[in-house]
């Protein structure tokens, strides 16, 4: 697709600048949005995406603002409903390039149920979730994924809500590619974008975002130097499961029981090798969500957890009617407004 | 014997039974049969809410209604001339759709002890025993025994056999209105086709009917109605209501050149236009049932905004959910049908009857200034023509239309001159064409003599931009808080859909003239019994005459000036008053509402009545 | 130097900066200590949309207006007379909002270069080298240099100096206006608790900003605004809209016995009354966060269903994805109150902006014949009342009711003379009574004088029933598909809407009297400013009255005698159209719209020129 | 609670017909719904459970009406909201035994959002859903929970969708109890009801219904004498995987890879063990999933996949509640009518 696209675009090489609108940006200064923002057009211009057949879509929310960003096709929907916007345009035609952008708020609360759907679909999307785990647009309520306990404008003695996690959520919907990336971490948002891109069917990012204005910090222990070595797992596919500060720990099955052992003690060899297309190690790869503060806390996978091949739905929409027209023949609209039974009055 | 035969011009069969009986498929044959001998009909089928309801029962009882004449046709009829019942909780529920002195035709079997019990009825009731029958003709025949006789070497079980006994019925009815039965015997062999026991049997027992018709002695005449004479000539097809809407759906898809994306979820009573369209996928259409009415209506808009004709169907409460949709569709100004089947209200309210309740929901159900055409059709083949027109409006003016219909002409049908897709009017989309980097910047919210904007869809060269539901900023459509360009912006949104009257036709009179006393004003499913009212009360030397609405918004430039030509107007709706708030505040008149909420359609009589009272006021 | 003191009876301030300046909070203190003073007052904050837009742009500035007077005041005032911009940005969207010949009182720091590039402004501009600020007394003050003088030796880093200018600004103003300072150092005392060297810097700060003023030479004369005359006396505070409505949903649950349930799903500007119940658990308040809208309603109706006041709020998107569920809130017949803080439409349109163009949909916007009782609120005090009377019809009606505000008086605020609970209208829920097996069988759809049905909550021994969003058989609430059960109770649930008005006050005249030659008829939120405008008329002799209108369904029983004693009424909305439509159905009176759709209130100006216009035509 | 209901009810023992109330029940004659009405019919009379102390609340479909027949409070609500109804009753009233009704497309394609929500939180709640893999009342399209390929009104050549997985979706959710019964074999639900209506949290049962009229026999394999043998599993805490018509079948793990083996060959004490408190295990056993025809299918498991003790939503409310009133004492009125800054004109 890249080059075809470069001939598309008359030869002239596009840097990351020119997939930016004259639009300004309008997120508070030192949110994690622009982080993306600028790994997307990046990757954009190393693939060279042709413009003129992209379309982002979004929700409503601050990160839903992206489109407006981006010099490509674009809408702004509603609430939650992005991924049905998306459904109706890939199906009618599937050239077209889609990027579905969403928050916690836009994807898990009022649109969950678009969102489980087009997973199980799998329409060939590149979803984007902004996850700060806090309505940012509406100023600071928490959302489903906000962690128990969550003192915010809604909750302020404290949200009593379970909840989601995200990727075993979509895990259970059938998703078929299922990734993690975080908004600080610049050169691993930009592999796992690739390989989204390259994914056929629904690729879904979960991004860690820091909103600094009301959910400061939230994943700072797994974004930050100090911290990220002990809490972050970087999941790569034939890999064992290595981290920590010195890449001195790894992680062991214990039965289904992941453990962490010291590579001290323990050889690589036997430890848990990342294998993006084993379902049951994915579902328990999504349920290392532990909060890092705990006491032996697991460390939080980032990287690609699954992958799997399935048919998308628009490919079958449309083999199916080009079938039924080669079954039937191109329909004549003589013959169905005659329909099978007429009769004649003289 | 030969019997005598009478001829009549119009007559109206009210087939009844439980829903297991096969009722619609026995007044639908009937239909057909008529059709094709050329009379004009209008049908009314009325079924149960339930699947299957207990068997027997007065909740399962499924009717189906038939006029037909060699005259013209409006409507069902009211009442019948003749009831056929097939069992006990079947005339208790329609012994008043009878005409006094009317003709029963009663299925033995289902006035037995089991039946009564299940009809709630007293367990020692008998049709002649039966008071209230007095002056009625009822013919007691024992279709279950006589079918059961017919094909006792069948070798066929009993269940199977009982299953053929509407046969029996409709071939009896056949002999007393002297149709041939060679049309039902084809789509017989049709149906069953590759079980040759089925075909046959089916046929056995349809003539067993039609020769206990002959044999007989109660029926000593047969009724003939002839082809009707002022039919305009020409190949005719019967066409169901949903069914003309989903062709149109197709046809103007494809004189348009577009394809055709149906996104919707299933709901009574529009369910039938996305089974329809389902068996058209070699039409390029694309159906799309979505988890919900949200995702249905935003599939649609992805469609559209991807250059597809995106269309959404739902009834009452589905395009309650579809409100902040729609609106974001009058706020990205792209074009999109909208179909609302009505049925009855609030909530989930009367599923399988017929309302007009939805219109001032269509009208208003939505948050923010957001206007959006609305045409209504009014009558089943007009399904067609209106849901063409609103696919028309749709793509010519880059604009969201609804299109109004409801349970009544939905599941109805009608004779319809079959037409050619060349005799269809024309469709042009109205899309940006590419840019080049040199030519000026693309403006997606400039307007057009329609003051419509431009259809720019992805994939076009040059014309990369974004749309959203935040106030658009005039030209560029980029965010605007603006508040001079909010007030604008929402002011082009109302000119662009009141611009639509001057491309649509003017307001004309259906019958009477500017000048009689009474303007009767209708508009959707109550077109063809107005019209029947009217027309006889004018036979009757009376001064009313009937214009029906179908542009409901905008309404015809005409209307105003057309309405203060008469001293009364009068507004029937299958409602509590809504079309008649929208005139009163657009012209303030008085206009007289006459309302019924009943999920059923108005009678004739009840509306000549009222007409009568309106005339003779002060 | 002891400066002259003028005395003025009204005076406008407009504090205008970035969003990050703290203007909201500025406005607030000044408020605060004008209130305390005993003026009367109304403000209205205007934030950007964005949550910080980039600094220093135009989309970033966010205002604050305070209209205060020994005067009776019921508005935020037109213009203003004092304008205080921040940076240039402030300047640029807000210069069009200060009176000819004001005062501008401008920070230099926020006119160098990287603001006057941010503001899109030349980089080369001065405050005095703009011609266009002739005649306007400019007053260039270096707010940024000063505090940081000020804080020199505090320790303080420059990011946490430059925070707390606006304090510098708010001490300047309370000279100028000869305010004492205490009520800000006690807040600044609250707010910064623990920490005191913010507390001492921020009023060093203050007191900087006060000796400024004195010491200055620039300002000779200090004005003074006695405390309002008119003014009922006794105990008063300060509220905003949205809390005042909180209170009320706290108030009346409680005077009536029940729980509070509090089903929402944030959306601005709903969502403060959702923080502001949510600090108030220890009154056995329950907020219920949902996944949407739809599950927010759908809780409200099962808290209510137990026996709670379930409560739902929204604005206009979300008020159309309920639109299904108060359907079957209707057709339940249970209490709810569904509160819809109406913004600029229409789909997301100008989320922080002010409107009233819901009221159509509220009226209308659900499938089916579902009426649904509307109060409008006022003002931001009367956001209490109303609210509180949308509790006790929808408990002592038992119906599903609209509270109906807008983003104007939701962030309004007003002095509001402190309330006893005593003092509240008692509510009364009419629950249905336990019963025994032997007395007669519980019927959920008997009525009483009120039309209303018994609220009978599940836990009640031997009150066991079923309902749901199928028609309902009259009394017994059994299923029914029987057409004349749905034509009596859809004429029911319509009487008992419509029978309210037996219990809500007549319409009354605002001001001028029966015979005037014009009526100005408003609703919501419009009153202060149409009263203002109609009241100024009225002195300069006019013939013109006013009435305002809260109970928007249904109507009170005398307005349409009431409009009738005018030759004249005129409706001014912010919106298309919407009271008028109602008004010109009901009544068929030729009413005049007159329409601002700009997201803003109207101005008094604009309105005494409309109504001087509709005085002087013939 | 059994014992106390029974002294509500004044003594007097109550029957299973003793819930059902009278009206005409007007499912399809031979429609599974009705025997899941009788079980649950008899579970109530079993438990002596106060009538005026349940409500039954469902969306919209067939098995919606179920709530007309049960003579206890009911409600029918709208289409995919019954969870939403039931969150605010419960969260009002904790001790009203509420229980939720819903179809395959009620629950999984309109409510879909509720539903995962439901989970999630954890509503004390007792969920029946009724999976008939079609939608019943509307005469016949195919459900989210539809086999791919599925020929009905609506896909008259063939539906398109990937089906949920119903309860590997309500584990990705984090439900607390997920299990699995079927219309036909009475004695089997009455022990998952049983177990239900015991959990405190949301109890999820799906339970395998036949629609006769538009889906007949979709389930005739796991629930025919002939062939269930073979193509269930039923499983029960502590018990070995074992299944076959002769009981000669078991499952062992092979890895993550649930195998059959022939218990010829293996020893009972080889095979998985059933824990339903094991979530890893659980996931495996969701995804036994297989169309029962292919060769070497894993059979349908039934019974209770898995259990896991969480808070619900509504004692965590009402214990948030109830400390805030010991910390600040009951609210009073008038205090919060004053506010904090009050003036006073003389
Ligand atoms: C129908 C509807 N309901 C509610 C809102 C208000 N709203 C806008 S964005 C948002 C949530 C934003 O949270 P999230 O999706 O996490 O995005 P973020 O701002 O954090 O990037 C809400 C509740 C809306 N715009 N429309
Ligand atoms: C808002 C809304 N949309 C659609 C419908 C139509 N409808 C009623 S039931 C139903 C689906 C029924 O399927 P399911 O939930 O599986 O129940 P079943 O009838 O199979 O028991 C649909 C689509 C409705 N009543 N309301
Ligand atoms: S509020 Fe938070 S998420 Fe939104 S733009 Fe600001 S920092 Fe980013
Ligand atoms: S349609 Fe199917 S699910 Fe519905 S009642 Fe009939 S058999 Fe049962
Ligand atoms: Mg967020
Ligand atoms: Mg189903």
């Amino acid at each position: 697709m890249a080059e075809e696209t470069i001939i598309k675009n008359s030869g002239a090489k596009l840097a990351a600048k020119d997939y930016a609108t004259d639009q300004d940006v309008r997120w508070c200064p030192g949110c994690g949005d622009y982080s993306i923002l600028k790994q997307v057009q990046s990757v954009f211009a190393e693939l060279q995406l042709d413009r003129d057949e992209t379309v982002f879509i979004s929700g409503i929310g601050c990160s839903s603002r992206f489109p407006y960003y981006m010099n490509t096709y674009g809408m702004h929907s509603i609430h939650g409903r992005a991924p049905a916007f998306a459904s109706g345009l890939r199906s009618i035609n599937p050239d077209l390039n889609v990027w579905v952008i969403t928050g916690d708020g836009d994807s898990l609360s009022i649109g969950g149920n678009h969102f489980i759907h087009m997973l199980r679909r799998n329409f060939n999307l590149n979803v984007l979730l902004f996850n700060n785990q806090i309505y940012g647009l509406t100023k600071g309520q928490y959302s489903p994924t906000s962690e128990k306990g969550k003192v915010t404008k809604s909750t302020p003695i404290g949200s009593l809500d379970h909840p989601f996690n995200p990727l075993a959520l979509s895990l259970g919907a059938d998703g078929t590619f299922i990734a993690r990336s975080m908004d600080r971490d610049p050169k691993h948002m930009r592999a796992i974008l690739l390989r989204a891109e390259q994914h056929h069917g629904t690729s879904l990012v979960e991004i860690y975002q820091n909103c600094n204005i009301f959910n400061d910090g939230a994943f700072f222990t797994f974004t930050e130097k100090e911290t990220k070595g002990d809490t972050v797992l970087f999941i790569e596919q034939g890999k064992p499961l290595i981290f920590g500060a010195n890449s001195d720990k790894g992680i062991k099955l214990d039965g289904f029981k992941p453990v962490i052992v010291d590579l001290k003690d323990t050889s690589a060899n036997d430890l848990w090798i990342h294998d993006e297309n084993d379902r049951v190690k994915a579902s328990i790869l999504t349920r290392f969500f532990d909060d890092p503060s705990t006491e032996g806390a697991l460390p939080r996978p980032f990287g690609i957890f699954y992958v799997e091949k399935r048919d998308n739905y628009e490919d079958a929409l449309i083999t199916q009617l080009n079938k039924s027209i080669e079954a039937k023949g191109h329909g004549d609209l003589d013959a169905l407004l005659r329909g099978n039974n007429t009769w004649e009055i003289k | 014997m030969t019997a005598v035969k009478e001829i009549k011009d119009v007559v109206t069969i009210l087939f009844a039974g439980d829903s297991g009986d096969g009722i619609q498929l026995t007044g639908g044959q009937f239909t057909d049969t008529a059709a094709l001998l050329g009379n004009d009909i209008s049908t009314f089928p009325n079924f149960p809410a339930e699947i299957r309801a207990p068997i027997g029962t007065v909740a399962g009882v499924s009717g189906f209604q038939l006029n037909f004449g060699s005259i013209e046709i409006f409507t069902p009829g009211d009442q019948c001339d003749v009831l056929v019942v097939m069992n006990a909780a079947a005339l208790k529920v329609n012994l008043k759709n009878l005409k006094k002195g009317g003709v029963i035709i009663a299925n033995s079997t289902g006035f037995d002890k089991r039946n009564l019990r299940l009809a709630k009825m007293d367990e020692e009731y008998t049709l002649q025993g039966d008071k209230r029958l007095e002056g009625y003709k009822v013919h007691e025949v024992d279709v279950t025994k006589l079918t059961r006789e017919t094909l006792e070497n069948s070798g066929l079980g009993t269940k199977a056999v009982d299953r053929s006994k509407n046969m029996f019925v409709l071939g009896f009815l056949y002999w007393m209105y002297d149709r041939p039965l060679d049309i039902t015997i084809k789509f017989i062999e049709g149906k069953f086709k590759g079980k040759q026991d089925l075909i046959d049997t089916n046929i056995m027992v349809l003539k067993a009917g039609f020769h206990y018709g002959e044999t007989c002695e109660a029926f000593p005449t047969q009724i003939v109605v002839k082809p009707a004479a002022d039919i305009e000539k020409g190949v005719y097809r019967n066409v169901i209501g949903n069914e003309a809407a989903a062709l149109a759906l197709i046809s103007a898809a494809r004189k348009a050149g577009l394809q055709l994306f149906y996104g919707t979820y299933p709901i009574t009573p529009a369910s039938d236009i996305l089974h329809t369209l389902s068996r058209h996928k070699n039409y390029g259409v694309k159906t799309y049932q979505a988890e919900d009415e949200i995702a249905a209506i935003c599939s649609a808009m992805g469609a559209s905004y991807g250059g597809a004709l995106g269309v959404t169907a739902s009834s009452g409460p589905g395009i309650a959910l579809k409100g902040e949709a729609i609106g974001l569709a009058v706020s990205l100004e792209l074009p999109l049908v909208i179909v609302n089947v009505q049925r009855g209200g609030p909530s989930t309210g009367l599923p399988t009857k017929t309302e007009q309740s939805d219109l001032l929901q269509v009208m208003y159900g939505r948050n923010g200034e957001a206007p959006v055409p609305i045409i209504a059709a009014q009558s089943p083949t007009d399904c067609f023509d209106a849901a063409y027109e609103a696919c028309r409006i749709a793509i010519e003016h880059v604009t969201p239309v609804f299109f109004l219909s409801d349970g009544y002409i939905a599941n109805g049908s009608e004779p319809w001159k079959v037409l050619k897709g060349d005799a269809l009017p024309k469709i042009t989309p109205k899309f940006a064409a590419a840019r080049k980097e040199e030519d000026a910047p693309f403006l997606p919210y400039s307007r057009d003599e329609k003051l419509s904007r431009p259809w720019a869809i992805p994939g076009t060269k040059g014309l990369a931009h974004r749309i959203g539901g935040i106030e658009k900023e005039n030209l560029t459509g980029n965010i605007s808080y603006d508040p001079d360009n909010h007030e604008l912006m929402t002011k082009l949104r109302q000119a662009k859909v009141d611009k639509i009257a001057d491309y649509i036709p003017e307001q004309k009179l259906d019958n009477g003239k500017e000048g009689d006393k009474v303007l009767v004003l209708s508009w959707g499913s109550t077109y063809g019994v107005v019209k029947t009212a009217v027309k006889e009360l004018r036979e009757e030397g009376q001064s009313i005459a009937h214009a029906h609405v179908r542009y409901m918004n905008p309404l015809p430039k005409n209307l105003g000036t057309l309405l203060s030509k008469f001293d009364k107007v009068l507004m029937p709706e299958m409602n509590n008053g809504q079309f008649v708030k929208i005139i009163r505040d657009k012209f303030l008149i008085p206009a007289i509402p006459y309302n019924k909420i009943q999920g059923l359609p108005f009678f004739t009589h009840e509306l000549k009545e009222k007409m009568t009272e309106v005339l003779n006021a002060k």
